[in-house]
């Protein structure tokens, strides 16, 4: 392949090697360890998938937990008569429709209304979907019986996590990825250079809220009963913002060194602090604000950054007799 | 008749959950996200002065404002400070208030379960109905409508005919130029801050006398707060009383005539509506 | 004389009750340099911003070689040929000097992309005198080179029409030589330039002509020379005591 | 301190003891799992039925010295985590519960969405799951898919089909005429019970003359009080969640809603129902119930307050204590730990419990309370599908 560079072809053969060793984990274990990790690559593609349209815009988006919701729902609504993989293409559709139109209108406004307004997106999705089953169906929870284990979930999410990167990958390298550096730069020049600045938000905002969609038809089958409260859980929406914020934003694996830190904190408070969970969140939520101000990326680099300067200085000094 | 009555005490009780989020986040840059919780921390407190000293709400009050004012300026002074201090613009401080708050949201729940545990609370206060035109009102709500017309109407008075009124409306539109014609900027984004809190508390008190409460129900206020707060114009008393008693009549109409099933989804389409047509708020001046 | 490339026809922008441009008409010739000056306050950045969309006019017409363009959204306008400087110098700061002048030639009217537009985006560097420096990072450069940078930027998008706002302003003598040396070899190349600007050595040695503005209204438009001594263009500029 | 256990103080200095003693034999502390809602939407209810009653028998449980395995007394030791409300959570509990902390038993979760989300689980690790706070009409399906699961609070379709019952009783006293307002809160449960409600009242000669759902977390019933009220009803009827159950209540009582019957869901069982309205509770029916004059009950209920300092609701609570004692009577009769042989004893098998006898037919309870009433400040149940020793029911008279 002539249009990747030896660095590329070396990170692309070390990505899938780890991505070969990570699939194996449920041959090693079925049980617990294989949950927190299925929470973990879920809230790795979330995060990333927030991300590509989040870190080069800067626009918080609260939303996640209606696209999630959405892709629920086509899977509870469609196990019995439509195949799976076609349920997933639907739940993308569904969902980047959803995007395409929240973005419409709301993308051309200043950064605290979109914030605001996706923040009540989930909230109306979920009474809009309540109300047509209310009003039109005999039952408000359905249930989601299929064959698939722990291990399915986990493989089927991982495979998703690589479309993810690859797709974050491609459009760095693109005109779209381009153009949203420039609008991230100054969004002024980049309407000046003829970039429909309007446009690309949108079009990333729909790939993000497909993806976001995916995630969430791929977890259905993971809860058997599916109802309105626990699909459209505002909760996801504000984790996910924070382990991105968390890893850091400006690269596409930024959010993996936020999600699975805070997975696994999340998971021994639960676990040590059964009965203090929100106080000992709250506080190792603060100081992660005060202390990591750029994300774990920022301070990673800051760290690479300080170890070559002082490998050039040290350089230096070894050069002088 | 009644339905806009009805519309209109519950737009008083949203004046109420809105005003203190106006000034904190219109005036000290800072999205609030632990304001519900703050409220809901004053449903605590007046329950517990209530139940245990049989101190009634109303003189609760009393009490709690000055409590909530000093707890929200040391939150302020000690959590909100190093964020303004290092943001290099706007949005890195919007960012970073949202994730602080949001810990801070977490903590506040966690000392009210850990106090008060996680059940329902509620109690009796002034829950006589009272007949106007025919239908009845509880007491409460009506006394919390009154409460809410006085503080906003104070608030108004305070921002508009004061000098140091003046000077918190001169930060909440541009922080920089009021720094510049010598208002001490990071005093007034503190007081506002503080104000805004003892607010929200005031409010707090006034709705435990008719709200069931828990721990976890904060986020539900701060979302119809955060809305009304949009809607009316950042950092506009005025825009957020008029929201609030539109949004009140607009729930209250659409419960009625068409289906109680869709009242959020009248909230955001009435919220859509004002930011496509208004996205400057309803008394917000058009940035040139 | 060519025909008109851009043509402005009774344009108008009020902001509320300020009326920034009024009634304003002009045309600009192919391959002319057409300088646009007036005191500070006169409304021409406001003439730049509406031609380059930015603004939108309250009324009037301005059109592109026979395309009304008036209101059209910055990006499409940019797509049909104008390109522009910014008053205050605007460099993409997290992008390296060459990724800066790829930026103006990807998504202009001319879209280039890959090899072939980092091979024009060297070539316009080392024509604006930044041979060399494609990899460095564009915090630390000079102002003067910032301005180059961005001019190369706009040269990028191959424009039809050129808008350079005061792109002359706050540069020292030896590098305003450059500068106006620079602008002349665009001009012989054919391309056709506004330019706002207050250094008035630059209007003269530059300009093919002149469009004076004062308080939003055009008065006057000519010869240079002509234009510079009109009584009233000196009372704009003056005021009324030197008239 | 990791894993917040509840053993009281007595029972800790045994175990301390035995630890002591040192590890010759492999197992001496029975562990049960717990995950539940300790924060979210659902803790608040949990926080009433839940958590007190398991704190409750596991005091009971220690205080005799433990549970009796083979004639050997064995101590119980609980391991809770908070689920957040949330169905992820909840199966990174249970999985946890099961193959780090590897518990011998688990509390089955609290309410009906997360019984059934972590039921594939349990059913793979093979314990049983005695579901003591779900409502749904799917149990004989359920029972059927996942052979370890047990079903006790009853179905929507008996509850729904049970106020009917009622109704029908009070217009027979003359106490109501035909004329019915139905609410209900737009989630699963108040859409089963409506589902199955409105036929069974229609059946019974009744005229449904106001008719709405509303969001879960409306905090706002003036309208729809005052909507029913036009329409002047004999009877006001919501399928309701215990935020609303409240604020209904309250709003009706200013209103002054004038009904013979008035019918209020979840929570009208709670103690604090009582506690905010007052000697306006009277009269009230609501969901489930207990018989609190049954022998026992009141012994126990005070055992409650005294143990967990709260009052036990007249509901749920007593039913997870007894899921818990059936729980605890079958391990006895096993004389094991031995998860599949346990689950078998409890579907073969007879219990004591709180609540009186029990049998599982078929993994289900089949005798439960459907409806209960405030009288006298105490909520007695005025129906069941057979138990017996149901209260008559008696006409809502006024608010004050």
């Amino acid at each position: 392949m002539t249009w990747l560079n030896e660095k590329e072809r070396r990170i692309a053969g070390f990505a899938a090697i780890a991505f070969g060793v990570v699939a194996l984990l449920p041959l090693v274990d079925q049980g617990y360890y294989l949950s927190i990790s299925v929470n973990i690559v879920m809230y790795v593609v979330l995060c990333t998938a927030w991300t590509l349209f989040s870190g080069p815009t800067h626009y918080i988006s609260l939303a996640t937990a209606a696209f999630f919701g959405i892709g629920t729902y086509t899977v509870a609504l469609g196990i019995d008569t439509v195949p799976f993989p076609l349920l997933l293409v639907i739940a993308a559709l569904a969902s980047g429709l959803l995007a395409c139109v929240v973005g419409i209108a709301t993308l051309r406004l200043s950064g605290i209304y979109f914030v605001i307004f996706t923040l009540g997106l989930a909230e109306l999705v979920r009474q809009v979907v309540t109300w047509l089953q209310t009003n039109f169906s005999s039952s408000l929870g359905l249930y989601v019986f299929t064959d698939f284990g722990e291990q399915h979930i986990y493989w089927m999410l991982l495979g998703l996590a690589a479309i993810v990167y690859i797709t974050g990958w491609l459009i760095n390298r693109s005109r779209l990825g381009f153009a949203m550096q420039i609008i991230g730069n100054d969004e002024t020049v980049a309407k000046h250079v003829g970039i429909d600045t309007a446009r690309a938000k949108v079009i990333l905002f729909i790939i993000s809220g497909a993806f976001i969609g995916i995630v969430g038809a791929i977890l259905a089958p993971r809860f058997s009963y599916v109802q309105p409260p626990s699909a459209f859980n505002p909760m996801i929406s504000f984790q996910v913002v924070i382990m991105a914020l968390l890893g850091g934003t400006k690269r596409i694996w930024g959010p993996l060194l936020g999600v699975i830190p805070f997975t696994i904190l999340f998971d021994q408070v639960t676990a040590y602090f059964p009965n203090h969970t929100s106080f000992v969140i709250g506080i190792a939520f603060m100081a992660i604000v005060y202390l990591l101000p750029q994300g774990v990326l920022g301070r990673l680099e800051d760290l690479v950054r300080l170890r070559k300067r002082f490998r050039m200085v040290s350089a230096e000094e070894g050069n002088n007799p | 008749m009644s339905v806009i009555i009805s519309g209109l005490l519950l737009g008083g009780t949203y004046a109420l959950i809105a005003v203190g989020l106006t000034m904190q986040y219109g005036v000290s840059r800072i999205m609030n996200l632990a304001n519900g919780e703050n409220l809901v921390f004053a449903c605590f407190v007046a329950f517990w002065l209530f139940t245990t000293f049989a101190i009634n709400p109303i003189l609760g009050i009393v009490l709690i404002v000055p409590l909530a004012f000093v707890l929200n300026w040391l939150i302020y002074t000690y959590a909100m400070r190093p964020l303004v201090d290092r943001a290099k613009n706007r949005g890195q401080l919007e960012v970073d208030s949202i994730l602080a708050t949001f810990g801070l949201l977490f903590i506040l729940q966690g000392i009210m379960k850990l106090t008060f545990g996680g059940g329902y609370f509620n109690y009796n206060f002034l829950a006589v109905p009272v007949t106007i035109m025919g239908s009845n009102y509880g007491l409460n709500r009506i006394v919390a409508f009154i409460a809410a017309a006085v503080i906003a109407g104070a608030l108004y008075l305070f921002l508009n005919h004061t000098r140091y009124g003046t000077a918190i409306r001169a930060v909440a539109v541009d922080p920089v130029s009021a720094g510049l014609v010598a208002i001490d900027v990071p005093r007034a984004s503190a007081f506002a801050f503080a104000l805004g809190g003892a607010l929200t508390a005031a409010s707090g008190a006034l709705l435990s006398t008719f709200y069931t409460f828990n721990a976890d129900m904060g986020i539900i206020f701060t979302m119809k707060a955060l809305i009304i707060v949009i809607m009316g114009g950042v950092g506009d008393v005025r825009g957020a009383v008029l929201a609030a008693l539109l949004l009140g009549l607009a729930e209250t109409a659409v419960a009625t005539f068409i289906d109680p099933g869709l009242t959020i989804a009248a909230t955001y389409a009435l919220f859509m509506l004002v930011l496509l047509f208004r996205p400057q708020g309803i008394f917000g001046k058009r940035p040139s | 004389m060519s025909a008109a490339i851009l043509s402005l026809d009774h344009a108008t922008k009020a902001f509320g009750g300020l009326i920034a441009v009024n009634d304003l008409s002009f045309s600009l010739q192919d391959g002319e340099l057409l300088g646009l000056i007036g005191p500070n306050g006169s409304g021409k950045t406001t003439v730049l911003n509406l031609i380059s969309g930015a603004l939108k006019p309250t009324s009037g017409s301005i059109s592109l070689g026979g395309t009304e363009i008036a209101g059209q959204p910055a990006h499409k306008i940019a797509r049909l040929g104008i390109a522009r400087t910014f008053q205050l110098v605007r460099i993409l700061p997290s992008l390296t000097a060459e990724q800066n002048v790829v930026a103006g030639g990807v998504f202009g009217h001319v879209r280039s992309w890959g090899v072939e537009a980092h091979d024009r985006a060297r070539l316009l560097l080392e024509r604006v005198g930044l041979s060399g420096r494609g990899d460095s990072p564009t915090s630390s450069m000079t102002y003067i080179d910032q301005k180059r940078l961005e001019l190369a930027r706009a040269l990028a998008a191959n424009p039809k029409v050129l808008l350079l706002d005061e792109w002359l302003a706050g540069l020292n003598p030896s590098e305003l030589k450059i500068g106006i040396d620079l602008i002349r070899e665009l001009r012989n190349d054919g391309i056709s330039i506004i330019m706002v600007e207050h250094v008035m050595d630059a209007i003269r040695s530059l300009c093919d002509r002149c469009v004076v503005m004062s308080s939003g209204l055009k008065i006057a438009d000519g010869d240079v020379h002509g234009v510079l001594a009109d009584p009233e263009v000196i009372r704009a500029y003056l005021g009324d005591d030197h008239a | 301190m990791k894993r917040r256990t509840m053993i009281k103080t007595v029972a800790a200095a045994t175990l301390a003891g035995v630890l002591m003693a040192g590890g010759a034999y492999a197992q001496e502390v029975i562990k049960l799992g717990a995950s539940a809602p300790k924060s979210g939407p659902l803790a608040g209810g949990a926080e009433v039925s839940h958590w007190p009653a398991i704190k409750l028998w596991l005091h009971d449980v220690n205080a005799r010295g433990g549970i009796d395995v083979g004639g050997k007394k064995m101590p119980v030791e609980v391991i809770e985590y908070d689920d957040r409300t949330s169905g992820e959570e909840a199966i990174k509990n249970i999985q946890r519960l099961a193959t780090v902390d590897k518990v011998d038993f688990l509390v089955a979760p609290y309410a009906t969405g997360l019984n059934l989300a972590t039921a594939p689980l349990i059913a793979k690790y093979g314990y049983p799951q005695l579901a003591a706070t779900a409502v749904t009409d799917g149990v004989d399906e359920f029972a059927k898919r996942w052979p370890n699961s047990f079903w006790l609070l009853g179905t929507s379709a008996s509850f729904a089909e049970s106020v009917a019952d009622v109704l029908v009783k009070l217009r027979d006293k003359g106490a109501i005429g035909d004329k019915v307002a139905v609410v209900n809160v737009a989630d699963a449960f108040g859409i089963e019970l409506m589902n199955a409600g409105k036929p069974a009242m229609e059946a019974a000669g009744f005229e449904i003359v106001y008719e709405t759902s509303y969001p879960l977390g409306q905090q706002d019933f003036a309208p729809i009080i005052s909507a029913a009220q036009a329409a002047e009803p004999d009877a006001f009827v919501a399928f309701s969640y215990p935020g609303d159950t409240f604020g209904l209540s309250a709003q009706a009582k200013i209103a002054n809603l004038d009904v013979g019957a008035f019918y209020v869901g979840v929570a009208t069982a709670f103690p604090a129902y009582l506690g905010a309205n007052g000697a306006a509770a009277e009269g009230v029916l609501g969901a489930g119930a207990v018989n609190p004059d049954a022998p026992g009950m009141a012994e126990w209920r005070a055992r409650h307050k005294d143990v967990t300092g709260v009052d036990a609701d007249y509901w749920a609570s007593a039913m997870t204590y007894s899921s818990l004692q059936i729980l605890e009577q079958a391990i006895n009769k096993v004389g094991s730990l031995d998860k599949a042989a346990v689950t078998e004893a409890i579907k073969g098998g007879t219990f004591d419990t709180v609540l009186g006898e029990m049998t599982l037919d078929g993994n289900v309870n089949r005798k439960f309370w459907t409806v209960g009433q405030w009288q006298g400040g105490k909520f007695y149940g005025v129906a069941s599908t057979g138990i017996g020793g149901e209260a008559e029911p008696v006409a809502k008279n006024g608010w004050e």
